[in-house]
């Protein structure tokens, strides 16, 4: 059981990296930012699957806080560091 | 028989979520503009998130422990939905088009 | 296959530390920067510190990106 | 090798590319980001290389975590301090020495 949950980590590891690569070159300001909230999600289905793989509870606390704070700096790059001329 | 069945239902859950993931990653490559690359994100992403806590869930010890794990959901779609809501609502304000399948 | 998830999450960190250094426009940096801080997080969970990814999930990840930002956004705005 | 090994490789890597960074960029902004990068390089080698036996050493993890923290107070004065310079001065890097 503990096979299935790291291989599916593993997966989700994969498209992390994809989606890093792809979004550094992002067409605009916005899809670079996207990217912040894909890792949030990801990443703490990530932080759960590990948790269960490697029998350390406490890492399902790291996976709710990541899901909260990942939202932080989402928020903060709309409504502080997205200015006009950022669609290049 | 729920000790026989239980792990298939739940693996086969964490590869649904992941099968979910995998398309919210597609949308976000392929998809043409901002919003609808946002709407492929916000809402694929945290179905495959969804479905891997249900199926981790179904293999907690505890009921504590399955409650906690569940309860990472709904805290990641209101992070989530305030995100897409402050980038959605700042690209309108700075002009961004919609696209339109005329558009080039 | 817990080699092949720490080598694929090793070569992601090395890869979005030397870009964040390296790719020409700030804001890609800063960007690629909070990912590396995310990739941090995943890589103290491989450590077996939870302590520590928490404390980075929390900070790394979320305050000094947004402190980042908030700074690049203010300069580009007096640049004006 | 084992994860603690790997990782305290990376971390080696990631020192060396951030003080090249500290040391050759002139932006201050990006030399921010270089010096955080030499942190985590930092603290990927300590708790690493106290993985070596099976029971993780917690005395470097606790000296890790103060680090983290001290190290987000230091970005953020140092932020502080490209601000108000770019307010008096209006130029993103370090004057040169004036002797």
């Amino acid at each position: 059981m503990n096979d299935i949950a790291l291989a599916v980590a593993l997966f989700l590891l994969g498209n992390l990296v994809i989606t890093l690569l792809a979004a550094a070159r992002g067409p605009t300001a916005a899809d670079r930012m996207l990217m912040a909230l894909l890792f949030g999600s990801t990443g703490s289905g990530i932080l759960v699957l590990l948790a269960v793989a490697m029998s350390i509870p406490a890492l399902v606390d790291v996976a709710l806080v990541l899901a909260l704070l990942a939202a932080i700096g989402g928020v903060a790059f709309a409504k502080r560091a997205w200015q006009e001329d950022g669609h290049d | 028989m729920t000790d026989l069945i239980m792990p298939w239902i739940s693996g086969t859950l964490l590869i649904v979520g992941a099968f979910f993931y995998a398309a919210g990653t597609l949308g976000l490559l392929r998809f043409p503009d901002v919003y609808s690359r946002l709407h492929a994100l916000a809402k694929a992403d945290n179905l495959g998130l969804g479905f891997v806590l249900l199926g981790l869930a179904l293999q907690a010890e505890s009921i504590a422990v399955g409650l906690k794990l569940l309860l990472i959901w709904p805290l990641a779609l209101a992070a989530s939905a305030g995100v897409s809501y402050a980038i959605a609502r700042r690209a309108d304000s700075l002009g961004v088009k919609p696209w339109c399948k005329d558009s080039p | 296959m817990s080699f092949a998830f720490d080598l694929l999450l090793a070569a992601a960190l090395l890869w979005s530390g030397g870009r964040s250094l390296s790719v020409d426009r700030l804001d890609r940096a800063i960007v690629l920067f909070i990912a590396f801080g995310l990739l941090m997080a995943l890589a103290w969970a491989r450590l077996a510190a939870p302590d520590i990814g928490l404390a980075e999930a929390a900070i790394g990840a979320g305050l000094t990106g947004a402190l980042l930002l908030d700074a690049y956004g203010a300069l580009k705005r007096r640049k004006e | 090798m084992s994860s603690g090994l790997l990782f305290a490789c990376v971390g080696a890597l990631l020192f060396a590319m951030g003080i090249a960074g500290v040391i050759l960029i002139g932006h201050l902004l990006r030399r921010i980001l270089a010096f955080n990068v030499m942190g985590s390089g930092a603290f990927l080698i300590l708790v690493g290389l106290a993985q070596r036996n099976d029971v993780p050493d917690p005395v470097p993890q606790a000296m890790v975590l103060t680090g983290i923290v001290v190290t987000v107070a230091a970005t953020a004065l140092a932020l502080a301090l490209v601000r108000r310079l770019f307010a008096l001065t209006g130029k993103l890097e370090l004057p040169a020495d004036e002797t």
